[in-house]
């Protein structure tokens, strides 16, 4: 390159022959600014060799050097008497009480399920599950966040089918259940599908082990697949705007998922661990064996040194280039302790593994790659872990979404026809009705320890041995963030919060993925750094600190990005399985009692997308002391064994979490009868999305405890109606306007509606 | 009651499995499928769910030709009683201690949910603890449990009453909308000719307590238990 | 010895259910292919083989779909050398 | 038009992982043989189309594989009027 600095002479590290000269071209391929290639010359003090251009270039991606977000992220809350391990490592982990650890992480696949949306999402699944066996938890749960586009597209309805079947697939198949999660259908995520998988592993806590890479002279070990061709450049490619054709040119960066080899690396892996023989493990996820191996030298303060000629590869002829970026599935890098070598390969020759020693730790702080003893890399560890430069941009607002957020929406509080077919058609909407056809291909039961399935609020494993349980859910409203990053992200907060409390469990932590465009716009850096700060105020507030996550940028096509979609991942703990309820109602007669304050809100609410295919307006507004009260007003009640069901008001307000809870699970599904009398527009009432509220039900002798408790916490609470007998329909009254339907024609709406469109015989329009 | 649980390689209702056993007060063991000589300590044998070498190929298939499964034909044959859920259903008919063969569900997909299942039989030693014609909840998780053989052997099995579980409704009535799988007769559980061997898709070991939606598996444990214990007082 | 490719397609038996390949003609009905009658799904495996002559080759991929490729109950197999099929490629 | 009988085959493309053909191979070699040295496992599709010429059913089942019966991201096909393979049968 013309512009290189004066390279000292280090004849030892030489480029292989073949390679081609580093050129500006070469660079910018790379994913590097010309300020960033200068500073790699500064740290090698020469030019690199296309192996190290490599090397930096996936060590300084977006996916694992958080070049545009590292610096908003410091601006999270990680730190609660609970946390044993926040951000840094393969999972967050947190205390769960008698002895228990839980870990958890949530990671996107968004790219590579735009690409191919079947293999795509089985391996994210795939990583999620290494990152938190890696700790040393046994994987208990998967819950899985999806956003596509509308269902009307054939391509849409091809992305769906095959990310549903890939997370099954994989998940099932490993034998991990599936506890929830969510999807969400609007124009905003066409072309650009969201795939977030999140893990929860269980662990006494003495079983925590970290990935790095200490003790001198330790070996290094490959286990598990073969490195092959497939997904080199990933993590780079991640982190690049899709374009028209890059269908064509990704195509070898599709990896395939082999989950009978996961399961056989997490037995071994847990098995490793168990026995004392390790020193680290560590997943080799985005940018493979380099990522991995730097990363653990860089956490221990040490160097390592690997032989490429050693690493067990699945085709002929690979360079060092391609087998230290290769994103080959079902690998591991583990550290073993010096002279307990064999012990490792028994171990892994029992789980019909292959493990093969590739290199060892070293003193030097070098990041050193041999092939066939030549050396072929040789940068400082540091610097390539923790020195990729990190950029505060200029965020500033788009005036389009000031403008759209400004947007009157008064006239749509008036009726639009026979509002009791409103009712139906949203609640029949697919972001509405039930997802049992996507969660009916997902084993919920297997490990047996699932205490409430997907379907409700979230999804509960109890932990064997003790009184308590682990609840998780993920949440997050892309629209309301779109609208206003900083309100939505919030929302998202509360509204998983809100689901923690609605199955009896204490909000205790948080991941998150932040699903973004490309943060080098203004005002998607904006939308950035915006969701951060309202999470960080909303994680305060909730005392629920992050103990980990992803970023995802660039999710754009053709210019066009995403909603700003930051994806809460939230676990929370259960004392007491015996207080767990759910959200169905349980008996004819009981009280229906409306917790939280109905308004007249309905920017970015469904019923606005539905009826008038508009996305506008200011999203509900949220109040986190409110929100706090309304969470531990529900958990008395809960522990107090008052409630029969919990419900939260989500997407389609009021109208359809009451239908949501008399529809249950569909076995056997009751009636309601609701009377309100709200001094605010029936469809505000009905169909708005006004934060803060929680549908129960209770015994009619337990009422006034319920609302005496309330009142304690200052949540506003009333009596609304009652639980009726299925035959006897579904009405609710507000002043003089009503909606009624019998049960059936709920049930149809709600549990037919993706079945009605993805079962229908494939249509060429 | 001692009980080995085979694990082959993607086992994974191996271990709800062992837990169930226990629940009942019987002791599991698990036994690997490469052990030799393993099987001669046990009253009876289970083949636990999940995919076994990734049920590439066919589901069951690698399975069944594993070093352990000599001696489980060995075992059935001399009478001990086999109880094969779901991959272990597959690798059994694979094995051929059972007729027929599990195909991919007639939808295509993964079957997830709890089903409801009437109990055709009370006289093996898998069922006497259920009433005749009860109906019972339990999930079943497969993407390939769809019942076939032809036709002969489906006459013979329904002649000679082999059919032990069969996919209903609420009602008790084997209907199309309540079969999951496309399974001919809505079959969900069979047993060989000698009794001894069963095979089924539902998963009783992951109905053992509420708390998980269902106890209505229970009673087939307690049921082995107990007709092991009535065998040997029998014999004694 | 050499190494032979050989080809083993396994196929559903006639008159047994073929629920991949009815959802597939299905779909080809549906989107514009009325002419289609018929379609029936089966697996194509490769296979690499180290073997002294074409005979020996085939013999034992043959022994090997007897021992585990195919199930006799619900499949039918055939054995061959690969060669590239006439007609139309990718 | 007369009834022509197609053979589609689907096959992992080169590089990728084959995690079924993978398997077969362990099994096959511990089953006792080692000769195997490699495996692929692919689809083999059957099509009986309404055609009026041969030229005529490939284009059409070429067409089916670009619009459904292959994904182009991970596999190649080839189409070809069946025959019986030379060779072993069961
Ligand atoms: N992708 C998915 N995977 C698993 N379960 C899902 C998925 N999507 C939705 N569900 C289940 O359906 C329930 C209802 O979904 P949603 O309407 O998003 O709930 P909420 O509004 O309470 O967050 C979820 O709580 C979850 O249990
Ligand atoms: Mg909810």
């Amino acid at each position: 390159m013309s512009n290189a600095a004066t390279p000292t002479a280090d004849e030892m590290v030489a480029p292989r022959p073949g390679d081609p000269p580093i050129t500006a071209e070469l660079v910018a391929d790379h994913g590097l600014s010309p300020d960033e290639y200068e500073r790699i010359q500064r740290i090698l003090g020469r030019d690199a060799t296309l192996t190290e251009l490599g090397i930096f270039s996936a060590m300084w991606s977006e996916h694992c050097g958080y070049k545009n977000s590292r610096r908003l992220l410091r601006l999270l809350p990680t730190e609660a008497p609970w946390v044993i391990q926040g951000p840094g490592e393969n999972a967050g982990v947190i205390d769960v009480g008698d002895g228990w650890a839980l870990a958890f992480k949530i990671e996107s696949h968004n790219h590579p399920s735009a690409v191919e949306p079947y293999q795509g999402a089985a391996t994210g699944v795939g990583g999620i599950l290494r990152d938190v066996f890696t700790m040393g938890a046994r994987p208990v749960a998967v819950l899985d966040s999806l956003r596509f586009g509308d269902l009307d597209s054939p391509r849409v309805r091809y992305l769906f089918g095959g990310v549903v079947s890939g997370v099954g697939d994989y998940g099932n198949c490993v034998g991990i259940p599936n506890i929830g999660g969510e999807v969400v259908f609007d124009r905003g995520y066409e072309g650009n599908p969201i795939v977030n998988a999140m893990c929860l592993g269980l662990m006494k806590k003495e079983e925590l082990i970290t990935a790095s890479a200490t003790g001198v002279g330790n070996p290094l070990m490959a286990v598990g697949s073969r490195t092959g061709r497939d997904g080199i450049h990933g993590a780079t490619f991640a982190s690049e705007e899709l374009s028209e054709g890059s269908d064509e040119s990704s195509r070898p960066q599709v990896q395939v998922g082999d989950p009978f080899t996961e399961k056989l690396l997490l037995e071994a892996s847990l098995e490793l661990i168990a026995s004392g023989a390790l020193e680290g493990i560590q997943d080799m996820g985005a940018a493979g064996i380099t990522s991995s191996a730097s990363e653990m030298a860089g956490r221990a303060g040490n160097g390592v040194e690997l032989e490429m000629k050693q690493v067990p590869t699945r085709e002929r002829g690979m360079t060092p280039y391609e087998i230290l970026l290769s994103e080959s599935q079902e690998r591991m890098l583990v550290v073993a302790k010096k002279g307990r070598e064999d012990q490792v390969r028994d171990i892994l020759t029992k789980w019909e593994l292959e493990a093969a020693e590739i290199g060892r730790v070293t003193d030097d702080g070098r990041f050193r790659i041999l092939e066939d003893g030549a050396v072929v890399a040789d940068i400082p560890v540091l610097p390539l872990t923790q020195g990729c430069p990190t950029y505060e941009r200029d965020g500033v607002e788009s005036p389009e979404i000031q403008a759209l957020r400004a947007t009157d929406l008064s006239e749509h509080l008036i009726p639009q026809g026979d509002l009791t077919k409103t009712f139906l058609l949203l609640l029949g909407s697919p972001n509405v009705a039930s997802k049992r056809w996507v969660y009916g291909q997902y084993d919920t039961t297997i490990r047996t320890s699932t205490a409430v399935r997907p379907g409700g609020d979230a999804g509960v494993i109890r932990i064997r041995g003790t009184t308590r349980a682990v609840a998780a859910t993920t949440d997050c409203n892309g629209r309301f963030v779109y609208l206003e990053p900083r309100v939505g992200a919030m929302i998202a907060l509360a509204e998983a919060a809100r689901n923690l409390v609605c199955v009896g469990a204490l909000p205790t932590a948080i991941t998150n993925n932040l699903n973004f465009g490309n943060p080098l716009k203004p005002h998607i850096y904006y939308q950035l750094r915006e969701a951060v700060l309202g999470m960080a105020a909303a994680c305060e507030a909730f005392e629920t600190p992050v103990t980990g996550g992803n970023v995802s940028l660039y999710n754009e096509t053709d210019g066009r990005a995403i909603y700003p979609t930051p994806v809460i991942g939230m676990v929370g703990v259960i004392e007491d399985v015996s207080t767990i309820i759910q959200h169905a109602f349980a008996t004819p007669g009981d009280d229906i009692v409306l917790l939280g304050t109905n308004t007249a809100e309905l920017g970015g609410s469904e019923y606005l997308y539905v009826t008038a295919g508009l996305v506008a307006g200011a999203p509900p507004a949220v109040d986190l002391e409110s929100e706090r009260a309304l969470q531990q007003a529900v958990l008395a009640m809960i522990r107090a064994k008052l409630l029969r069901s919990a419900h939260d008001c989500s997407e389609g307000g009021l109208a359809c979490a009451l239908a949501e809870s008399a529809l249950g699970d569909g076995d056997a599904p009751l009636g309601v009868r609701v009377q309100l009398d709200d001094e605010v527009r029936p469809v505000g009432v009905l169909f708005g999305e006004a934060q803060g509220r929680i549908v129960v039900s209770c015994d009619p002798g337990r009422t006034d405890e319920v609302l005496r408790i309330a009142t304690r916490y200052e949540v506003p609470a009333r009596n609304i109606g009652k639980v009726t007998r299925g035959d006897e329909g579904f009405q609710v009254t507000v002043r003089d306007a009503s909606v009624s339907a019998s049960v059936a024609a709920l049930s149809d709406a709600y549990f037919g509606a993706l079945p009605r469109i993805m079962d229908a015989p494939a249509k060429d329009d | 009651m001692k009980a080995a649980v085979i694990s082959f390689p993607g086992s994974n209702g191996d271990y709800d499995l062992y837990k169930a056993v226990q629940l009942v007060g019987g002791t599991p063991t698990f036994v690997w499928h490469r052990d030799k000589g393993a099987l001669k300590a046990y009253e009876a044998v289970l083949l636990p769910g999940g995919f076994s070498y990734g049920d590439y190929l066919r589901a069951g298939a690698i399975a069944s030709l594993s070093p352990i499964m000599e001696e489980v034909v060995a075992f059935a044959k001399a009478g001990g009683p086999v109880v094969g859920i779901c991959n272990g259903f597959q690798t059994l008919c694979e094995a051929h201690l059972l007729p027929g063969a599990l195909i991919r569900n007639e939808a295509l997909r993964f079957a997830s949910k709890h089903v409801r299942v009437r109990v055709e039989r009370t006289d093996t030693a898998f069922t006497t603890d259920y009433a005749k014609g009860q109906v019972l909840s339990i999930p079943i998780a497969h993407g390939e449990g769809n019942y076939e053989a032809d036709k002969g052997t489906l006459e013979r099995l329904e002649g000679e009453g082999r059919v032990v579980f069969r996919y209903v409704d609420a009602a008790g009535v084997a209907t199309d909308a309540a079969n999951p799988n496309g399974s001919w007769h809505n079959i969900a559980g069979i047993v060989n000719e000698a009794g001894n061997v069963i095979g089924m898709m539902p998963h009783p070991e992951r109905a053992m307590e509420t708390i998980v939606g269902s106890a209505d598996g229970r009673a087939l444990f307690t049921s082995l238990v107990g007709s092991l214990t009535s065998s040997l007082a029998g014999s004694a | 010895m050499s190494r032979y490719h050989l080809e083993v397609r396994v196929k559903p038996r006639p008159g047994l259910l073929d629920p991949q390949g009815k959802a597939i003609h299905g779909a080809l009905r549906s989107l514009g292919w009325p002419e289609v009658d018929d379609v029936r799904v089966g697996k194509a495996i490769y296979l690499y083989v180290d073997a002294s002559s074409e005979k020996d080759a085939i013999e034992k991929a043959t022994a090997m779909c007897r021992k585990l490729l195919a199930n006799p109950v619900t499949e039918d197999f055939e054995v061959a050398l690969a060669g590239r099929l006439q007609g139309a490629r990718a």
